[in-house]
């Protein structure tokens, strides 16, 4: 099992340090000029060129990239080229917000889909079954922005129950959760109805489980025989989907963090490429890819506990 | 929407003294130095707030003193002599003096964005005394007081120079004291202002990339106003709520297509007055602002001192541009529309697309990422056929001066004119020479001016004192109050 | 005395004849094949009838009457450019179902040939191909999107490869585990011993026995590549105008959502519609073929 | 509440299931007294399981039954068709319990094996307060070693059997007066499932409690029963006590079973005795039934791997087809920090088998049968050691040097269904193997070939799951004979039918081996079928072949002590009844 962890955790590593090399080279191709980008309209070409000296985005890319990656990983991600102040806390903002964000719209779309899966694959051949999966099948096909403007226009607009758009740390209490509303909401309904659907299907495949037959055999009700045998099992691939909505949402919730003037991870990414902040854009690709793959790791790590079946070492 | 109560009595008139407002705003400062950082949405938001210069504009596009308490022009136009107004600190106590003046203006050579050249004609500055300096030109500039009252005339104090990214430190009436990127900045009232004090304790700018995002929130009380909203469609169901207000003034910036003179077709003055008429700019103005702004046929603005209307000079009048291309005998033209990735640029030239289409001429939309591409490709490659953009610097027409700008427009008939302009000795002269050009560039049409962009501001009820009008300054805030 | 045996080795494959992952047994999944099979055909009928007729030119712009509600002129009304919506609705599937085509097209040309050999190489070549595979994964097509939308600039094409890129990595973990689950099978063994090849194997056993797999994933596919234009656009980092495109429309219209509500809602109907379509032509015949939910990872 | 003998515990009157329009168990009545032992038997698909299913009420989604199952013995009797739910989940587990066919998927691979028996318990005792010690007795009982560490461990972590006997435990927890077993021992090796059962037989015995035992495996039932029940198509053919139905068959139905299920032959053909009427007749039977081809049984050594001796060669002749020295096989590696999880399939092995002999390996499941058979057809390379094919190494050679390997040599495999492609029809699935024959050279083949296997010419379009299991095997076998190999080599081909089918084939594969000359290598786990079909047979076992002679020899007068368990492991009906 520790070894398993060890081992784990070297490929992780490994992963990493591949993923760095292709962040930054295939960033470095990015055309448009970030020197150009910055000084405006109308620059001339010797205050660019003077510029892009002293950003140091005239040096051979192998000498940046070895500055770039030791500087990351000792968390010192550089100057941004644009704002001229260290990339690592706006970087690390900005991710904080998305992780509340990302985590809000999760527990929103966990919230809904169990119940929903659940119900849905219980009574799948019921109608109040066809219903609930319609329901989800309903769900997924709204686009997340769409669910998000229409959140808006009823619950901030027309009734003014919450606010617009905006973001407030989570120090502030009830106003954070007063802006992370909506947005969680415009995200956990989208995903909810996905994780319903892979919710319906682990549950109907528990269901249809030789242990779940020899459960009711011992006299337990099908009520019972489903909570007390069936969810747990229903649960590793539910986590596994959950763990990938997850890290699609980092990035993917960039939509609804445009919707309600979030400052996540998206947003300031997108801000990046239109500022041409190379550092910046490396920067967060980077810590998206680690993310994703930290993500991919801890599913990893927690589904043998989940799992007993997948303890052993391999 | 923080305003905490105050005691005193609740009629209208009376003003919150401690209170505080929230501005939205669009344009995202990438930090806090605009004199190595282009774009207006710094110093708009800084200067007159916080950074203060030797002269000012005002709401009416007037030049006013600030930090100068008056001023003299030599006969020869070349030595202006300040008098300094006395007990100004800069906020982290530096006395402001000659000496600040004299080091402010001689690091002009270190800018490298906000063109900087356009004083360029500064040859040194004096220091009489204390508060007298003299700056000498080193030929006539008529604008150099405009250039003054801008960004380019900001005063620094020295030692805060190595920090300009990340602080601001200025003699303006509210103090700078924080900038979350991208997100929001707030000032406080500077208690120790040499003038007449800031109407709130603070003020929050909350920077919006979106239009309905903004409006949103101020129709939810997430805001108190609005600056520069381009939510236009939605002014009417705006205004008619009870407790927003709506202003729509008038901003510095051009909406202008260029037509590339190094084109074939384009070439020909028949063909690009074929396109003037083509344009349907009342359509344009429609699907860009919803009908707001003003009508342009010229390169000047209404606030510009020396504006003439020509919106009628082209007509929209398809057949005539028919006519005019047949006689230029082009046929099957056929142009790359490069347009910047911005709505109003794409409305515009959706609507432009048809409009030539109508009279022959076939339109490639092409989109560019703006600023990053759309810069490089048009302004420094300029490789476009036509090209859109909203020209926002505060007397753009000064570019018709460079031959070498992106739209190419070299005529010494023109640039004898601009110098003339430049070493005028007073207004009446100055105008003068300045519409005589103005007209001399609309004849020769090196583009086509669509329409001035409207200054839409919204504010929520109580607040007042918010400039209507963008002069391509900073934006004033000093005078924004609340009421109780 | 027969004895059937099983242990857990070969469990991941089941190979009595109770559940055979691979064979067509009930046939399940009829009224959803249905129902997605009409809608999916309403929005292709759409896209046909938009290459010969639309009411109107979908580009026309007509400022005057620009947000109309709904009338003889324009059925549904006008956008902001004063465009009529019911053109631009018909116009703007054509977008989509490209993005929809071209983004399983390389997603697939690239996913499921990488599945394949993954899974035929052997067991530690085919371990690193897979460790790739994770990094690629952890690009989100959404992130490749934004990049190559700055690296290329916005276009319908760059959004194609972006998504498909993205989508290329879970094409190929659910080729790669179906592949290994056809291999393990005595008839790939049976191939082997009558002396076939490897690409005779992928060709004549592999990929008709994941068939069906395949087809799930492709709707699937085609739903996300729908969704995520629609998200690219409204981004502007999708369809560039003039072409209309049901994403561009959502774009266009959220600024007037208050104003006119019905600009934003035919386009997100129509792309609801058309995912849900997908969606459900996909579930349906993953019912059919693949009982078992393949997570996508 | 003494229930006497003869009073029914349960009665079961006109059952019938159906599935929509389907009638898949017909109209069926039995019953069974208290500490009555019934066996229900009959092939695959007869509708057993689902006879059980009703009984306890867990009938899966779309199946619906009727007619009268009532449970007596209670305060008052039970009607278990039209009970309520919550009745029938007081009944289950106390009254009624089952134990089900698969072991390893039978139990929650989450939870404890000690909670999941507790939980029996709890469900039933709700205060009864030392569950513990009741549950750690429960499999003591069932002779589980060491029962308080099993209590702690994952059902992952059990072996087949001792799963199955937590099963049972589970089962007997609240000392059930039914017990209803489904095919229990299947999945079990012969060795284990002998133990199985006789604790079984055991704890029912003690807990006085009745049991209805499904199986297809007369054997099995003849060591447990009482009484039986013989099904075919959702119907009760047969039943009678054991002794009768088994020594006085009356439906012609169940003879054919028994004579099948015991590999009976013919006495004037020499050939197996089928199901479905005398067995068929080759267009051109073979006059005379040739003895097994090569050196003549009598060559045979029969040897024995010794304790600790280094292994021998087994069947060493001269010029052997195949010639198979020293072979290993290692599985796994030694994992990228050092202790990964390495299995020894194969430790050494060494014979050969002579042209023309009829060479069976048995041993049980995991030995490493399948191991040695891949290895032989070079689609998996040794650790070490090599096979020669008629003097020339195929071991560690490129696909492209074995092209002839690939003619000379096929193979069947054990599953018919799996062995065949599944989207591919007969024709090509038949001709695979020819690589650069014409399109009508290979139908020329083909139907000459389905003639051979006794198919339709018209099954060249089909598909595989248009055929029965038996077919489905014709198909395999007519696939492996395309090329006209010299040797052939059959994966436990006969293991996954059922017992009438499975006749039919041995007789098929016998033809076609005599007629095509064939060097037979054939694999089981059964040692029956190997007496009937093989000369030689060696016996393995952990990846050693232990012992190896002629097969009556072997399988009469075993050596070695594995081999003597295994064979007086074989439930043998006739033994029981006689
Ligand atoms: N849920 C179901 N729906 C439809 N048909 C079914 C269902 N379950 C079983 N059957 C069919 O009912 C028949 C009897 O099935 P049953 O499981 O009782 O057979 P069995 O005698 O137990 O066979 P085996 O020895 O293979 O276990 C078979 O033909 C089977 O295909
Ligand atoms: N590809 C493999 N990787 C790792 N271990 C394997 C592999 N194939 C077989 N084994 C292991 O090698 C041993 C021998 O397996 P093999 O399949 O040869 O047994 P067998 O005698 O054919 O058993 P059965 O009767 O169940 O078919 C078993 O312990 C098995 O788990
Ligand atoms: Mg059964
Ligand atoms: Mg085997
Ligand atoms: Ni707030």
């Amino acid at each position: 099992m520790l070894l398993h962890v060890i081992r784990r955790l070297g490929v992780f590593v490994l992963t990493v340090m591949v993923a760095s090399v292709v962040v930054f080279f295939l960033l470095g191709v990015l055309p448009g000029d970030p020197a150009r980008a910055q000084l405006g309209l109308q620059a001339s070409e010797e205050q660019v060129q003077a510029l892009r000296q002293q950003l140091g985005a005239d040096r051979p890319l192998p000498v940046r990239y070895l500055e770039w990656v030791t500087g990351f990983f000792s968390g010192d991600m550089g100057l941004s080229y644009a704002s001229r102040t260290p990339v690592a806390p706006q970087v690390l903002d900005a991710l904080q917000v998305s992780l509340l964000l990302v985590l809000g719209g999760i527990c929103v779309a966990v919230l809904i889909a169990l119940p929903l899966g659940i119900l849905s694959a219980v009574r799948h051949h019921r109608p109040d079954g066809a219903l609930f999966s319609g329901l989800s099948q309903l769900g997924i096909s709204v686009p997340n922005f769409l669910a998000g403007l229409l959140l808006i226009a009823v619950f901030a607009v027309a009734l003014g129950w919450l606010p617009s758009g905006g973001w407030s740390p989570p120090a502030a209490g009830v106003d954070f959760l007063r802006h992370l509303a909506l947005p969680a909401l415009a995200l956990g309904l989208v995903n909810g109805a996905i994780l319903a659907r892979y919710t319906r299907a682990a549950v109907l495949e528990v269901m249809r489980e030789d242990f779940m037959r020899t459960a009711r055999a011992k006299g337990l009700t099908p009520g019972r025989t489903l909570i007390r045998h069936g969810l747990r099992n229903a649960l590793v691939p539910v986590v596994t989907v959950t763990s990938i909505e997850f890290a699609n949402l980092i990035i993917g919730a960039v939509v609804i963090e445009t919707v309600f003037v979030i400052p996540g991870l998206g947003s300031t990414l997108i801000r990046a490429v239109a500022n041409r902040d190379l550092i910046m854009i490396q920067s967060i690709v980077m810590c998206v890819v680690i993310l994703v793959l930290v993500v991919n790791l801890l599913v990893d790590l927690v589904r043998p506990v989940i799992d007993p079946r997948l303890r052993s070492t391999r | 929407d923080d305003a905490s109560p105050a005691d005193g009595t609740d009629s209208d008139g009376v003003v919150a003294d401690d209170a505080s407002v929230s501005i939205g705003m669009f344009a995202v400062p990438a930090n806090l130095d605009f004199t190595t950082t282009g774009g207006a949405a710094i110093f708009e938001a800084l200067l007159y707030n916080v950074y203060e210069g030797l002269v000012r504009v005002d709401s009416q596009g007037e030049l006013q003193p600030l930090l100068a308490e008056s001023w003299e022009i030599s006969d020869d136009g070349l030595e202006y002599t300040f008098q300094l107004r006395e007990g100004v600190t800069f906020h982290d106590g530096t006395e402001f003096d000659a000496e600040i003046v004299k080091f402010s203006l001689e690091r002009l050579d270190e800018w490298s964005a906000n063109t900087p050249e356009d004083l360029s004609a500064i040859d040194s500055v004096e220091v009489v005394d204390d508060h007298e300096v003299t700056v000498v030109l080193s030929e006539p500039d008529y604008d150099a007081l405009f250039w003054l009252a801008g960004p380019l005339g900001t005063m620094f104090s020295p030692d805060s120079v190595d920090s300009l990214a990340t602080e601001a430190n200025g003699t303006g009436p509210f103090e700078f004291v924080t900038y979350e990127n991208a997100v929001r900045m707030e000032f406080a009232r500077h208690d120790e202002y040499w003038g007449e004090p800031a109407g709130t304790a603070t003020v929050e700018l909350v920077y919006y990339e979106d239009a309905s995002a903004a409006a949103n929130a101020i129709r939810t009380g997430g805001v108190d106003a609005i600056l520069r909203s381009e939510a236009y469609d939605q002014l009417e169901s705006l205004e008619a709520e009870d407790d927003v207000d709506v202003l729509v003034g008038s901003t510095q910036g051009v909406v202008v297509m260029s037509m590339n003179p190094d084109h074939e077709a384009l070439a020909q003055p028949a063909v690009r007055e074929a396109l003037q008429h083509a344009i349907d700019r009342e359509s344009v103005l429609a699907a860009a602002t919803a009908g707001y702004g003003e009508i342009l046929g010229g390169p000047t603005v209404p606030t510009d001192p020396y504006f003439v209307d020509f919106s009628t000079t082209y007509e929209h009048d398809p057949e005539l541009a028919r006519e005019k291309l047949d006689s230029a005998g082009v046929e099957d033209l056929s142009l790359t529309f490069t347009v910047p990735n911005r709505a109003y640029a794409e409305a515009s030239a959706q609507v432009i697309q048809d409009n030539l289409n109508e009279v022959g001429i076939e339109v490639t939309l092409q989109t560019q990422e703006f600023p990053a591409v759309w810069v490089e490709e048009n302004m420094v490659d300029q490789n476009f056929d036509l090209t859109l953009v909203n020209h926002v610097e505060p007397r753009n027409m000064a570019n018709y001066a460079h031959a070498d700008y992106y739209w190419g427009y070299d005529s010494p008939e023109a640039q004898n004119l601009f110098a003339e302009a430049a070493s005028a000795t007073d207004d009446d002269e100055y105008v003068a020479t300045m519409q005589e050009l103005t007209e001399q560039i609309v004849a020769d049409t090196p583009g086509v001016w669509l329409y001035n962009a409207p200054n839409v501001v919204l504010s929520t009820e109580g607040i007042s004192g918010l400039p209507e009008n963008d002069l391509g300054v900073g934006i004033d805030l000093s005078d924004v109050t609340v009421a109780e | 005395m027969s004895t059937r045996k099983s242990s857990p080795e070969n469990r991941s494959a089941p190979q009595t004849e109770e559940v055979p992952p691979l064979r067509r047994r009930r046939r399940g999944g009829g009224p959803m094949i249905l129902a997605g099979s009409v809608l999916v055909s309403a929005v292709l009928l759409m896209a046909l009838v938009s290459l010969f007729w639309t009411p109107q030119d979908p580009t026309a712009t007509h400022a005057v009457d620009r947000l109309a509600g709904p009338s003889a002129d324009h059925w549904l009304g006008s956008d902001g450019l004063g465009r009529d919506i019911a053109s631009m609705l018909l116009a703007g599937s054509r977008v989509p179902l490209l993005v929809g085509l071209g983004t399983v097209t390389v997603g697939f040309a690239l996913g499921v040939p990488f599945g394949i050999i993954a899974a035929m190489t052997d067991r530690g070549a085919g371990m690193w191909l897979m460790r790739g595979n994770d990094i690629l994964q952890a690009f989100p097509a959404l992130l490749l999107a934004i990049i190559l939308a700055a690296v290329f600039g916005p276009s319908t094409l760059t959004a194609i490869i972006a998504l498909g890129l993205g989508l290329a990595p879970g094409v190929a973990r659910v080729v790669r585990s179906g592949t290994l689950q056809v291999l393990s099978r005595e008839f790939a063994l049976a191939a082997r011993a009558a002396g076939r090849g490897a690409l005779y194997l992928a060709v004549r056993h592999v990929l008709p026995n994941i068939r069906g797999i395949l087809i799930v994933q492709a709707t699937v596919g085609f739903a996300i590549a729908i969704l995520a234009e629609a998200a690219l656009s409204f981004l502007g980092l999708g369809t560039p105008p003039p072409t209309a495109s049901w994403g561009r429309m959502l774009q266009d219209g959220q600024s007037v959502l208050h104003v006119a509500p019905l600009t934003v809602l035919w386009p997100g109907l129509a792309v609801a519609v058309a995912v849900l379509g997908f969606n459900l032509l996909g579930d349906g015949l993953r019912d059919r073929f693949d009982p078992r939910m393949e997570v996508a990872r | 509440m003494s229930v006497g003998r003869a009073e029914p515990l349960l009665s079961v009157e006109g059952l019938s299931v159906r599935a929509g329009a389907d009638r898949l168990v017909r109209n069926i009545d039995f019953s069974i007294s208290r500490g009555e032992r019934v066996g229900l038997i009959g092939e695959s698909g007869s509708g057993k399981s689902l006879t059980c299913l009703s009984v306890i009420g867990l009938l899966g989604p779309g199946l619906h039954a009727d007619g009268r199952v009532t449970l007596h013995g209670g305060p008052q009797p039970v009607d278990l068709l039209t009970a309520q739910e919550k009745q029938m989940a007081t009944l289950r587990g106390d009254r009624i319990s089952m134990v089900f066919q698969e072991p390893m998927t039978a139990l929650n691979p989450l939870m404890k094996v000690g909670d999941q028996l507790t939980e029996s318990l709890r469900i039933h005792q709700p205060r009864t307060t030392d569950r513990r010690l009741r549950m750690l007795e429960l499999l003591s009982s069932v002779r589980i070693p060491e029962p308080a560490r099993a209590a702690t461990v994952y059902p992952h972590q059990m072996s087949g059997g001792q799963r199955q006997r937590v099963m049972l435990a589970m089962a007997m927890a609240n000392e059930p007066d039914l017990l209803l077993a489904d095919e229990p021992t299947t999945a079990l090796d012969v060795t284990v499932q002998k133990q199985a059962l006789n604790l079984m037989t055991e704890q029912v015995r003690r807990a006085g409690s009745s049991l209805l035992f499904v199986t297809h495996d007369l054997g099995v039932v003849s060591e447990v029963c009482d009484r039986v029940i013989i099904m075919r198509h959702g119907q009760i053919v047969e039943s009678g006590p054991l002794d009768r139905v088994f020594t006085a068959p009356e439906h012609p139905y169940t003879r054919a079973l028994m004579a099948a299920s015991a590999l009976e032959t013919h006495p004037a053909t020499r050939r197996l005795v089928t199901v479905d009427g005398p067995p068929p007749e080759r267009p051109d039977p073979v006059e005379t039934p040739v003895p097994p081809a090569g050196a003549g049984a009598g060559a045979v050594q029969h040897e024995t791997l010794t304790e600790g001796g280094s292994s021998p060669v087994f069947n060493e002749v001269e010029d052997p087809a195949l010639r198979v020295r020293d072979l290993t096989r290692t599985y796994g590696s030694p994992g990228l920090l050092g202790r990964g999880r390495t299995v020894r399939a194969l430790r050494g092995v060494s014979f050969d088998v002579a042209a023309g002999q009829r060479f069976g390996i048995v041993g049980e499941s995991g030995c490493g049968k399948s191991t040695l058979l891949r290895l032989l057809t070079a689609l998996d390379d040794p650790s070490s050691g090599q096979v020669e094919v008629s003097g020339q190494v195929i071991s560690r050679r490129r696909e492209k040097q074995l092209r002839w390997l690939r003619e000379t040599m096929q193979i069947v495999f054990q599953d018919p269904m799996g062995s065949l492609d599944p989207r591919m029809a007969v024709e090509d699935i038949i001709t695979e193997p020819l690589r650069t024959a014409s399109r009508t050279e290979r139908s020329r083949r083909v139907d000459e070939l389905l003639q051979q296997v006794g198919l339709p010419l018209s099954s060249a379009a089909k598909h595989p799951h248009e055929f029965s299991g038996g077919q489905r095997q014709r198909i395999a076998i007519a696939r492996a004979l395309v090329t006209k190999p010299e040797i052939l080599i059959a994966d436990e081909a006969v293991s996954a039918l059922d017992v009438s089918v499975r006749a039919q084939v041995l007789n098929l594969l016998d033809d076609l081996v005599e007629e095509y000359r064939l060097t037979l290598v054939f694999v089981s786990h059964d040692l029956n079928v190997v007496r009937h079909s093989c000369d030689v047979v060696a016996v393995m076992k952990a990846g050693n072949i232990v012992e190896c002679g002629p097969s009556a020899d072997v399988l009469e007068s075993p050596q070695h002590p594995y081999t003597k368990e295994l064979v007086s492991a074989i439930p043998r009906l006739r033994d029981k009844v006689r």
